[in-house]
Order: C-alpha cells, then sequence, then structure tokens
C-alpha cells in the first residue's frame, strides 16, 4: 500500500452543465511509468489541470503520498511533489536556458536564500547561487542540453524545447512527474531518444511518472500501465497491451 | 569563496559599469561644484534628473521585470514627498543638520511610501493588464485628493517646506541625491540579478509555468510593488527638499505617465536604459523650458509629443524594422565587436525592450479566474438532476 | 580588480555622504531668512556694484515665470500679455534713461518645481528683478528662490500671505487672500439673510478667502450654506447651485472662467441670486452671455468699463495690441512692470549692469518707504513692511 | 431627485465617452488615450461654427465630421504602423497624440477658455424638481444613440463582423473580414460618439479650452472598466453610475472635496469584487 504515489478518488470535475472529466481512480505506483491517452477532448490535460491544483475538482479527491491535496493552490501543490510539463510549450522565452532551470531549482530546501541575503549582497546569495547552478547543469546533462545552457529558451528547436520543459519540472524536485504531450511534434529519432531520457529519469530519480501522449508506440514502449479516458470518463485501465486493445478503446479511437 | 564571489555576474565589468560611470560623474561634478564651476542651475538639474532616476529605475521593476502596468507611480512619490518631508519638518525643530533630517525622512518617506505600495499590491493579485494599470491611476488621484484637503499639509496651498529645504548655502542635494541612486541601482540590481529576480522575470514571462514551478508569486507580486514605492516615496521625499511648497497638482496621473515614458523609451527590464532615459527626458524638458520663450511654450508639448510618437513608431512598427536594422547603433557597435552575429539576432536579443512581450499583452489581460483566491469555481451542478 | 573598483566607489560615496552631513551641519544655521523683519541696515546697498551674472546686460532684465501651458494656462498668458504691453511702453518712452527693459516668462505649469527652474534658467540669464510667478504654489517657490539670492520679486497675482512670507524681498501687487474673505464677509453678512458659497477646493486661492470668510463668519455669528467643487474634476455645476437656489446671494471666491459656468447653470437652473464674489472674478464678463440674468458683481481693484484715463488707456492699448479685452491678471502684470520701472526711476539708477541682490535690497527700501506710492491701473497702492499691498477696493457691478 | 436628474444626464455623457474606449478597446485591444482629446476637438468644432453665426445643426454636423476624419486619421498615423507591436508602445503613442491634439489646439486657439452660446432651452418642473431641458434632452438622445449602437452591433453585417474581430483577430481574418477596415469603421464610430458627447458636454458646461477632454476622458474610461472594458451595456451602465454617484457625493459638502476619491475608490471596489467590472465576459486562459 505504501508504494503508491498517486491515488484519486472518483476525481471529476464540471464546467456549467458539461462534465468535463467524472470518476476517475487512479493509483500509480513508485517508480512506475503510468500513460494516460484518449482521442481529442478527453479530458486528459483536464486532469493534469486538477492534479496541479490549475482547476478544483468538483467531485472525488486525491491524494500524494497519502497526503490529500484537494484545494491546495498550484504552487502548494508543486512544493509537495508533483510537478508537470505544458502541452503547449510554457517555457520562460526570454530567459536562458540554464534560468529555466534555475527557477525550477527556486524552492529546493538547499538553495533557501532571504531576499534580503541576495539585496545586500551578503555571503549566503554567492554560496546559493553558485550551488543551483552546478545543481542546474547536472539537471541539464540528463537531458542533453548542457550544451545550451546560455542559449535563450525561444531559440531552442521544438525538440529541445520539450526536453527543457522536462528538465525544468526535474528541477522542483518532484516525486511525481507530469508529462503533457512530451513527443508531440517530434521526429522518430528524437521520440527514441526522449523514451530513453524518460527511463533514465525514472531509474537515477526514483521518480514516478505520468504521462498523456498521442503517440502510441510511444505510450506502448514505456508505459507499464494506462489509463483510456474518452468523453471524462475512463474506459480502460490495465497494461498498455490490455488497455490499447480493448474493443472499446479501438471503437473510440477509430470510430464504429 | 572570495573566488566563487568575485566570478559570479555582479563582477562582469558590463554589469558594474553603470555604478562606474554615475560614481566618475559625481566625482567630477563635485570637483567642479567645489571650484564654482558648476551653475545653480545645472545643480539643480541634477537633482531633478537623480529623483527622476530612482523614479524610472524603481518603477521598470513592476513594469519591466514583473510585467504589471503601473500608472500610479506619482502617487507613491506623492506619499513620500508629503509625509517624509513632514516628518523632516518636525525633525528639524530637534536636529540641526539638514542632512540627518533628510536621512531619516527618507527612510520615513520611504517606508510610509511602502505600505501603500502593499495596499495597491493587493488588488495587483487579482487584476492584470489594464484592469491593473486603471486601479493604480484611480490610486493615485486618491492619494492626491487626500492630500489636496487635509488641513495638516495645508490642503491646496501645499505643505510650505522652507525650513527644510535646501539652498545654496547647504551641502548641494544632488551629491545625496547620486549617492542615493547609487544606493538604489545597487538594492535594484542586486535584487535582479539574484534568484528572487529569476523568479520575478519567470513571473513576466509565463505566470502559469511560474506557479507551477512553486513560485510564491503573491509573495513576489507585493514584493516587487512594496519596494518599487519605498524608492518612488524617496524620490518623493528629495522633492520635498528641493522644492517648496510641495503641491498636489505635481503628482498628477500625467506625472504617472512622464515616469512610464522613461521606462517605456529606456527600454523594459533594462535598468541602463531607464537611467539614460530619465536623464534624457529630463534635460529636454529642461532645455525646451529654458529656450522657448513666453507664446511659445506651448510648443514644447508639441515636439515633446512628436519626439515621443517619433520614437515609439521608429522603434516598435514591424514595416520599419528593416531599416532600423540599418541604421542600429547597436548592430554597429555588435559588428565591430563580434564578426559572426547576423543583425537579426543582435536586435531580437531579448534585452532589446520592444522584442519582450509583457503580461500586459491585452488578450490574456480578461483571463483573470486563474488568479489566487478566485479559482475557477464551476456551476453547481443543477440540484435534484432532471 | 573590478571588485575593487566597485568597492571603492562605494566607500568614496559613503565617505562623502558622511563628509557632507559635517559640513551640512554648519551650513543650516544661517538659513533661516524669510518672514523675520529686516532692519533698515539689512538693505544697505550699492548699485554701483556688477551681478555675476549681468556682466553681459544692454537692457534691465526683469524675469517671472508662470503657467503658459496647462490647465491654468490662462492667467500667465495674461500676465504676460500685460507685462509686456508695459515694457513695450517704457521702451517706446526712452526706456530708464535710455536704457530698455527686457521681460522674459518661463513656463511653470502652475508646479513649484517648475517654477524653481525657470527662476534658475531667469536669474543666470541675468534677471535683475522679477515678477515672481502668477500662482501662489510657484510664487511660493520662485520667492523662495530668491530670497536666496536677494532677488526682489512683485508678484502680479498670487495672493496667499505665504508668498511674500517667503522672502524678504517678496511684495504683492494684489489683494491678499484673507483681505478678501473678510471684507466680503462683512459685506455680505450685512447686506443679505440667505447667503450661499461655492468654493474650489482644489485651489489655493479659493480655499485661502474661503476660510478666511469661515473664520469671520463665525465670529460674525452668521450662518451660510456651503457647496464646494474641485476644478480639476467637476465642471458642471448643476448640483451645487441647485442646492443654493434659495439663497439671495451666492459668494463666489473663485476664477472667472468658473463663475462663469456657474452664473450659466444658475440660469439652467431658474436661480436668479445675486452673484458675489473677490477680484478673480475679474473677466467674468467675457463668459457670461445675454441669457444671464443675475445681478454680478465683485470687489475688485480694477475696473476694465471704468471711466479712469489711465484705465481706458491702458484697455485701448491692450486691446490694439492683444485683440481682447485685459482682464485682472494682465492690469496687475501692468502694474507690477511699471511699480518696478518707477521704483527704478526713483533711485536713479544708473547702472545696467547692477547686482541684482544690491537691487534688490534697493528696491526693498524703497517700495517700503513712506513716500513711495504707485498709482496706477489697479488703483493706488503703498506697500508695508510685510510686503502686502496697500490698496482700496472697487466694486464692479455688471448689467 | 434633481441630483439624479443632474446625475443621469451627465453620467449620459460619461457613457457616450465610455462606449467609444470600450469599443476601440474590444476590437484593436488598446487603450486610446487620446479620446477625450477627440471630443476636444469637437467641442472647438462646434464652438468654431457657432461663433462663425452657423446654425446649431450645421455645428453638430461639422462637429461628427471633423471628429471621424481626426479619428480616422490618427487611427492611420499613429497607432496603424504599430499593429502587431507590443500594446504598450501603443499605449505610448496615443498619450503623445493626446499631448499633440491639446498643444495643436492652444496653439490655434490660445488657452483662454472660450465660452459658447447655446440657446438654453428652459427648465421644466418635474415631479417638485427644477430640471434644465438641456439635461433631458442629453438624457434623451444618450439613450436613442446607445440603443442605436447595440442594434447596429447585433443586427448588420458591419456589426457583427466588429464582434467577430474582438472575439479573435486571426479567426476574423480568416473568415475574409477585412480587419484593418473594421479597426478604421470601430475608429470612425468612436470618433462620432465623441463629437455627440462633446455636444451634450456643451449644453451643460458652455465652454471650451484645450484641456477639456483629459478629466472626462479619464472619468469615463474609469466608467468603461467599472461596466466591463469592451461590453456596450457595461459602458453606460458604469457611465451612469459615476455621473449619478459624483453628484450625490458633490450634494454633500463635507464629502464635496473628496468627492474625486470617492469616485476612483468605487472602481477600486468593484474591481476588487468582480475583477472584470460589472457586466465583463469572462475569459479563460487555456492551460
Amino acid at each position: 500500500m505504501s508504494d503508491i504515489v498517486l491515488r484519486t478518488e472518483d476525481l471529476g470535475i464540471s464546467f456549467g452543465g458539461l462534465k468535463a472529466v467524472q470518476g476517475v481512480n487512479l493509483e500509480i505506483k513508485k517508480k512506475q511509468l503510468y500513460g494516460l491517452v484518449g482521442p481529442n477532448g478527453a479530458g486528459k490535460t483536464t486532469v493534469f489541470n486538477l492534479l496541479t491544483g490549475v482547476y478544483q475538482p468538483t467531485t472525488g479527491t486525491f491524494y500524494l503520498n497519502g497526503e490529500e491535496l484537494k484545494g491546495k493552490t498550484q504552487e502548494q501543490i508543486n512544493r509537495k511533489g508533483i510537478a508537470r510539463t505544458f502541452q503547449n510549450i510554457r517555457l520562460f522565452n526570454n530567459m536562458s536556458v540554464i534560468r529555466n532551470v534555475l527557477v525550477g531549482l527556486h524552492n529546493q530546501k538547499e538553495f533557501k536564500c532571504n531576499p534580503f541575503v541576495s539585496l545586500f549582497r551578503l555571503p549566503g546569495h554567492y554560496k546559493t547561487e553558485a550551488k543551483m547552478r552546478e545543481r542546474a547543469k547536472e539537471i541539464l546533462r540528463i537531458v542533453d542540453l548542457e550544451e545550451e545552457r546560455n542559449n535563450l529558451a525561444c531559440n531552442l528547436p521544438y525538440g529541445k524545447q520539450r526536453k527543457l520543459e522536462i528538465a525544468r519540472a526535474l528541477a522542483t524536485n518532484p516525486t511525481l512527474l507530469l508529462l503533457d504531450e512530451p513527443a508531440a511534434g517530434m521526429n522518430p529519432h528524437e521520440t527514441e531518444d526522449l523514451m530513453r531520457i524518460v527511463r533514465k529519469i525514472r531509474d537515477d530519480f526514483d521518480m514516478t511518472i505520468l504521462l498523456i501522449e498521442h503517440d502510441m508506440k510511444f505510450v506502448s514502449g514505456l508505459c507499464d500501465e494506462v489509463t483510456v479516458l474518452n468523453f471524462g470518463t475512463v474506459l480502460a485501465q490495465g497494461t498498455a497491451n490490455e488497455a490499447l486493445n480493448d474493443p472499446e478503446v479501438i471503437k473510440a479511437y477509430i470510430g464504429e | 569563496m572570495i573566488k566563487s564571489i568575485l566570478k559570479s555576474d555582479d563582477f562582469k565589468i558590463k554589469n558594474c559599469i553603470n555604478y562606474m560611470v554615475i560614481a566618475a560623474a559625481l566625482v567630477v561634478l563635485v570637483v567642479l561644484y567645489n571650484a564654482g564651476e558648476l551653475k545653480a542651475s545645472y545643480a539643480n538639474l541634477l537633482v531633478q534628473i537623480g529623483y527622476s532616476i530612482i523614479l524610472a529605475v524603481s518603477l521598470n521593476l513592476v513594469v519591466g521585470f514583473l510585467g504589471e502596468l503601473s500608472l500610479g507611480h506619482a502617487g507613491f512619490m506623492c506619499v513620500g514627498a508629503y509625509l517624509g518631508t513632514f516628518i523632516s519638518m518636525q525633525l528639524s525643530d530637534v536636529i540641526e543638520s539638514k542632512v540627518i533630517c533628510l536621512l531619516i525622512s527618507m527612510l520615513c518617506g520611504g517606508l510610509l511610501a511602502a505600505i501603500f505600495g502593499f495596499l495597491v499590491g493587493l488588488p495587483a493579485l487579482r487584476l492584470k493588464g489594464d484592469y491593473l494599470a486603471i486601479v493604480t491611476l484611480a490610486f493615485g488621484e486618491i492619494v492626491r485628493t487626500v492630500f489636496k484637503n487635509l488641513p495638516w499639509f495645508g490642503k491646496a496651498m501645499g505643505l510650505t517646506t522652507g525650513a527644510v529645504k535646501f539652498t545654496k548655502k547647504d551641502t548641494p542635494l544632488f551629491i545625496i541625491v547620486f549617492i542615493t541612486v547609487l544606493v538604489v541601482l545597487f538594492f535594484v540590481q542586486n535584487l535582479v540579478r539574484s534568484k528572487h529576480g529569476r523568479a520575478i522575470t519567470a513571473i513576466r514571462d509565463n505566470e502559469i509555468a511560474a506557479k507551477a514551478m512553486g513560485i510564491n508569486v503573491t509573495f513576489y507580486k507585493l514584493f516587487v510593488f512594496v519596494i518599487a514605492a519605498f524608492f518612488a516615496g524617496v524620490a518623493g521625499v528629495f522633492y520635498g527638499h528641493y522644492t517648496t511648497p510641495v503641491m498636489y497638482t505635481f503628482f498628477s496621473y500625467n506625472y504617472s505617465i512622464e515616469i512610464l515614458v522613461m521606462v517605456v523609451l529606456g527600454g523594459m527590464g533594462s535598468i541602463n536604459g531607464s537611467i539614460i532615459a530619465a536623464t534624457l527626458i529630463t534635460v529636454i524638458n529642461y532645455i525646451l523650458q529654458k529656450e522657448l520663450p513666453g507664446e511659445l511654450a506651448a510648443l514644447k508639448f508639441l515636439i515633446y509629443a512628436l519626439i515621443l510618437i517619433g520614437i515609439v513608431i521608429f522603434n516598435n512598427a514591424p514595416k520599419l524594422s528593416p531599416i532600423k536594422e540599418r541604421l542600429s547603433l547597436k548592430v554597429l557597435i555588435a559588428k565591430l565587436t563580434s564578426k559572426n552575429r547576423k543583425p537579426e539576432d543582435i536586435l531580437n536579443d531579448p534585452a532589446h525592450w520592444d522584442k519582450i512581450p509583457t503580461k500586459i499583452a491585452m488578450d490574456e489581460v480578461l483571463s483573470t479566474d486563474l488568479q489566487p483566491g478566485n479559482e475557477y469555481v464551476p456551476d453547481k451542478p443543477a440540484k435534484g438532476g432532471k | 580588480m573590478k571588485k575593487f573598483s566597485k568597492v571603492i566607489a562605494l566607500l568614496l560615496s559613503f565617505a562623502m555622504v558622511l563628509a557632507f552631513a559635517a559640513c551640512g551641519g554648519t551650513g543650516t544655521e544661517e538659513t533661516t531668512a524669510g518672514s523675520e523683519e529686516t532692519t533698515a541696515a539689512d538693505l544697505a546697498y550699492d548699485l554701483t556694484k556688477e551681478g555675476e551674472y549681468t556682466a553681459d546686460n544692454t537692457e534691465y532684465v526683469i524675469g517671472a515665470t508662470g503657467p503658459l501651458t496647462g490647465d491654468t494656462a490662462s492667467y500667465g498668458i495674461s500676465v504676460q500679455q500685460g507685462a509686456q504691453l508695459a515694457i513695450d511702453e517704457i521702451n517706446a518712452a526712452g526706456g530708464l534713461n535710455g536704457v530698455n527693459f527686457k521681460f522674459d516668462m518661463k513656463d511653470d505649469k502652475s508646479t513649484a518645481a517648475d517654477a524653481s527652474t525657470g527662476y534658475d534658467a531667469l536669474y543666470e540669464a541675468g534677471m535683475q528683478a522679477s515678477l515672481g510667478s502668477v500662482t501662489s504654489g510657484s510664487a511660493e517657490s520662485f520667492a523662495t528662490r530668491a530670497d536666496e539670492d536677494g532677488i526682489f520679486s512683485l508678484t502680479p497675482s498670487a495672493s496667499a500671505d505665504k508668498v511674500i512670507n517667503a522672502s524678504n524681498f517678496a511684495f504683492r501687487v494684489c489683494f491678499g487672500d484673507p483681505d478678501n474673505g473678510i471684507l466680503s464677509a462683512e459685506k455680505l453678512a450685512k447686506e443679505y439673510e440667505n447667503i450661499g458659497v461655492i468654493y474650489d477646493s482644489s485651489d489655493p486661492y479659493s480655499t485661502g478667502i474661503y476660510d478666511a470668510f469661515k473664520a469671520k463668519m463665525a465670529e460674525l455669528n452668521v450662518t451660510y450654506l456651503e457647496q464646494s467643487f474641485d476644478a480639476e474634476n467637476n465642471r458642471d455645476f448643476s448640483t451645487q447651485v441647485e442646492a443654493l437656489k434659495d439663497c439671495d446671494v451666492i459668494f463666489l471666491p473663485i476664477y472667472y472662467t468658473e463663475a462663469g459656468l456657474i452664473a450659466k447653470a444658475c440660469v439652467a437652473k431658474g436661480c436668479d441670486a445675486f452673484l458675489f464674489g473677490c477680484d478673480g472674478l475679474d473677466g467674468v464678463a467675457e463668459q457670461i452671455d445675454s441669457t444671464v440674468t443675475n445681478k454680478i458683481s465683485y470687489l475688485t481693484p480694477f475696473d476694465v468699463n471704468s471711466e479712469d484715463a489711465k484705465v481706458s488707456a491702458f484697455v485701448t492699448a491692450y486691446e490694439t495690441k492683444y485683440g481682447s479685452k485685459p482682464d485682472q491678471f494682465a492690469a496687475d502684470g501692468y502694474d507690477a512692470v511699471y511699480v518696478i520701472f518707477e521704483a527704478m526711476k526713483a533711485l536713479e539708477l544708473n547702472n545696467v549692469k547692477v547686482d541684482p541682490a544690491e537691487l534688490g535690497k534697493a528696491l526693498t527700501a524703497t517700495l517700503t518707504s513712506a513716500d513711495f506710492s504707485y498709482d496706477g491701473v489697479t488703483g493706488g497702492m503703498v506697500w508695508d513692511a510685510s510686503g502686502a499691498c496697500v490698496k482700496d477696493p472697487i466694486i464692479v457691478e455688471l448689467q | 431627485m434633481s441630483i439624479l436628474f443632474d446625475g443621469l444626464s451627465l453620467g449620459a455623457i460619461y457613457a457616450l465617452i465610455a462606449l467609444g474606449y470600450t469599443m476601440v478597446y474590444g476590437i484593436a485591444k488598446m487603450l486610446n488615450f487620446a479620446h477625450g482629446d477627440i471630443i476636444m476637438v469637437g467641442a472647438y468644432a462646434v464652438f468654431v461654427t457657432l461663433m462663425g453665426g452657423g446654425h446649431i445643426a450645421l455645428a453638430i454636423g461639422l462637429s461628427v465630421i471633423i471628429c471621424v476624419v481626426m479619428g480616422v486619421v490618427v487611427e492611420k498615423f499613429a497607432y496603424k504602423p504599430l499593429r502587431g507591436a507590443s500594446p504598450l508602445a501603443v499605449l505610448i503613442t496615443a498619450i503623445g497624440v493626446s499631448y499633440l491634439l491639446q498643444s495643436i489646439s492652444q496653439l490655434v486657439f490660445g488657452a483662454e477658455p472660450k465660452t459658447v452660446t447655446i440657446a438654453s432651452l428652459g427648465t421644466v418642473s418635474l415631479f417638485g424638481a427644477t430640471i434644465s431641458v438641456s439635461s433631458i434632452v442629453t438624457l434623451v438622445i444618450g439613450a436613442v444613440i446607445m440603443a442605436g449602437l447595440t442594434l447596429f452591433v447585433k443586427k448588420t453585417r458591419t456589426g457583427r463582423a466588429m464582434v467577430a474581430v474582438s472575439e479573435d483577430k486571426g479567426a476574423a481574418m480568416l473568415m475574409g473580414i477585412n480587419v484593418n477596415r473594421i479597426i478604421t469603421i470601430t475608429f470612425a464610430i468612436g470618433s462620432a460618439l465623441a463629437a455627440a458627447a462633446s455636444l451634450f458636454y456643451l449644453m451643460q458646461i458652455p465652454s471650451v479650452e484645450p484641456t477639456l477632454g483629459s478629466m472626462p476622458g479619464i472619468k469615463a474610461f474609469t466608467a468603461a472598466v467599472i461596466g466591463g472594458i469592451g461590453s456596450i451595456p457595461g459602458a453606460m451602465l458604469g457611465g451612469v453610475m459615476l455621473g449619478v454617484i459624483e453628484k450625490i457625493c458633490l450634494s454633500v459638502p463635507v464629502l464635496a472635496p473628496y468627492t474625486t476619491a470617492v469616485e476612483f475608490g468605487l472602481l477600486i471596489v468593484i474591481l476588487l469584487v468582480r475583477p472584470i467590472g460589472l457586466l465583463g465576459k469572462k475569459r479563460r486562459e487555456k492551460v
């Protein structure tokens, strides 16, 4: 029981009369790579938004390592250990690559630094900055972006921007990493590379990862377990092969 | 340890050149002054330049770095000018030295303005863009209206500050102002070049992502408003010691806009730009006032307006950018220093102000429902169910 | 190396703070000028001395600042035109011993800071005497600065007492605000039953008169109805007039622009109260038309329709030159220049490069001396030691 | 009662100006700071025609034409080159245009306030209060103009195109709408409304000066924001509310000097309670 990282109970939200998501029950175990798939508009990103506090659920609740996080703000949830990437990339475009990651490191206990320490340039400031830089470089190394660290985020090619988002999320030292379509817009070669990185993150950091993806090869090649959503409800759950070959799922994707 | 400090960005020449330039200018001016070569008009102009720089740099924190449009900066200055100078006048009964009165009242005026900054910062948590702009404008006008009617501050007559005003016999005020400029610069640059500055610019660049990174948006927004208000209050205290009487008319929204113009012309998020623009605009105003006698005074605004429109259109019009590329001084300098950069790259440098999208992007203005305390609350499902 | 330069710069600046704090301490003691009484000994002067910035003067330079742009620009422009007319007349008549005069007014937008900047520009351009500034706030600023250099200032229109108190060398041509308020209160309390007041809470002139009026009325134990507006923000007077509709008289301690609007609001509201004001109301005739039936009168030293030869000559000359009738601001500006001219003539000044501080002391001594008076278009004037002008108001009635 | 009427007719003026702000904001997504000065231009047009002995109807016509031309010209030369640039740059340009118009009118007409003679329409007694006919006319015509504008936006092709542009410029362009033309039309309508406002303004406050437009402009902008910027009924509601509150405050002697503070305070309170204004539309940001 204790190795369940994320548990949702009957999670749901409705906008006006529209039930965007309802009755989602997930159980994600430690170090699991968990996929969330479904056709467009199935409510996948909405689930992410619920889990990160962008929306507040109208029904149900969710727990991270047994602690209820419903009702917390985005900032609080991030500090509790859920980090995410965005479907439409949301980098800090006018900052260099390394600074994007440094922002991710902002709340780490080891890098605490009172604003007044920085204002008055006490030695603590320099110590923290140097440590943060070292750590940021380490993280960038994992996603192969160390060389690019002084480039502007907005000047990176698309695939690298996606990787930078992952690095930035990783920098917040999460227990659970939510990746929203990480392979979207990547060519097969880049996708391969990304799969390797995701596995490496899981192994190196003992990370639990929940990801949304349309690329079925990516999902089936990577995920241990999969939940299929359609019209906001769970259509199928199980191992990647089971779920994706479920006749209901095939119907939902291909139509009647 | 020392090595890491020396290696940090603070000690790169391009990051501390502004301290050196200002300090050098100050030393030269002090020498000139002591030699009797500096006219009173220039000494006074320097005071104006000094407090304009403080205002522009502090507003840049809000507009350029936090990305919130504020049209009420003169309001904070007003608080500092009235309350700070009032305190200074009370102190002058006890303390003989005007300089010490000034220093104490700078702190007090700044702190009082900071309290107002906190109050204005609160709506900033819920409002964005133009909505915040009109609230800050409203705040400035409210402050002004209240001060113009309070009997302790001379009502519409204004607060006579003759007792603490710096005269020709005192320490030249410009020296204190410019030392303060250096101190303000020290604090502002330190803030910007720290993890906190990164968090602030992250909020500007993408507030949602910043929240998802766990940045405490509430804290940083308030923090920036408070700091900026503090410095504006200090500028106000200087104003009160520079001229008498302190009158509400000076602090109208037109003045807030003038400060904003300094920030925008200097470059959003560029501190050196703000310093240069504040200096230039103050000098232009001075020259126009001095050189256009009598009937031609109305021409001043005409010229000012044309310069303003011209610069903004030239700097921003998408169609003019090829011409600008050819003429840009920046490109020229960059070409001389590094040969392998293309003009487009140099101009697309994000340090160049017109390329920084601030959150004032109008399309985002109306999306107010994601603010803390105002999370999207879906309609309750129809009761009873059909 | 780089670190050192920064550290040194900072140390240097702090050292300077300390150094100047130290010398500032000694500097403050003798700076309490202003309202203290001056003695004749202080005013000993030497008119042969040359000033620092006046060495190149070929004409006597009289300076002033005033609002030439912005909300109050019309007052500044009137003063400027009146003063310029006087200068032209003086020069046409041969100046002072053949030396011409020059008048220069800088725009101050009615702000203290710009008045101070304008003062600097004028001083360094060789200004020898001044008309101070037009509105009270900037005139106070101007006078404070002028006091530092000992420059004489004779403000045409800044009526707040703070202005003449700010300097030993500051005088005025107009009435003081409290005089206006007290005179009006006495007159109205004596003659009328239902009294109403509309004042401008954003204007020093108006609040100055109103405060004195209020105090006097309390002293006389007379009640009245009070309404106010804020000229920056409200220019629609229907509410105020509505509230005072049943009064016999409405006291308007305000300027003529708003008074004209109030008169028109009276027409719109069917209010036929008598409108009574102070010198600020001069010029209201231009602002109203035949639809206004209310009786209007005001206390003023200047009546544009006066039969007096001096006044009508001035009005004709002004109209010829500028195409409109002069208002009280123009008349004050005109008189102020002539007062300075006459005082300089009385001093038998014959040095175009005269030091402004010496001239300031000389002019102050002349104006406060018992035998100096001037009879101008705004009446006969003498000055007391405080710088206030003593003259008799007349009551001008319209229609 | 009479205060209410005065407030309503003042509010109608604010509402007309606020409509101009709101429309331009809704469609061009810019704060047209110079809008108040267009009113000033309209007022001078009325003044000049009347002084020249022209009939009031001619004055109205000329004022509308001049304002519309002015609005379109300003749009073409000052704002159009900046389309696609940072909105802040456009804001600064608008401020520049505002200064420009003010200084030109001072150079042409002088700073002196000029009185305008518009035949007084007399007063009537209504519910025991004296009310000037001009304020009733202001109210009625103001209401008609606003109703007409609402119909125009809802029923005509151009009006619907305007709504489309305000919702999504890109999509509107794809649908074959000439966005530039729509923006120009919006400026023309906004300026025509400003001309109407200038006439009503002169009926109540018969005096023109170069800075005439700035304070009503700011007040009307406040009204537009109170009502929810971008919303036509919101602008009307905000304008009328502000007018009435201003008059109520002014009628209480103790409160009167603080009227401006009360008005702006109200704005802040309303925005804190409803960050999108009273009738503003909520829009959601996609995450």
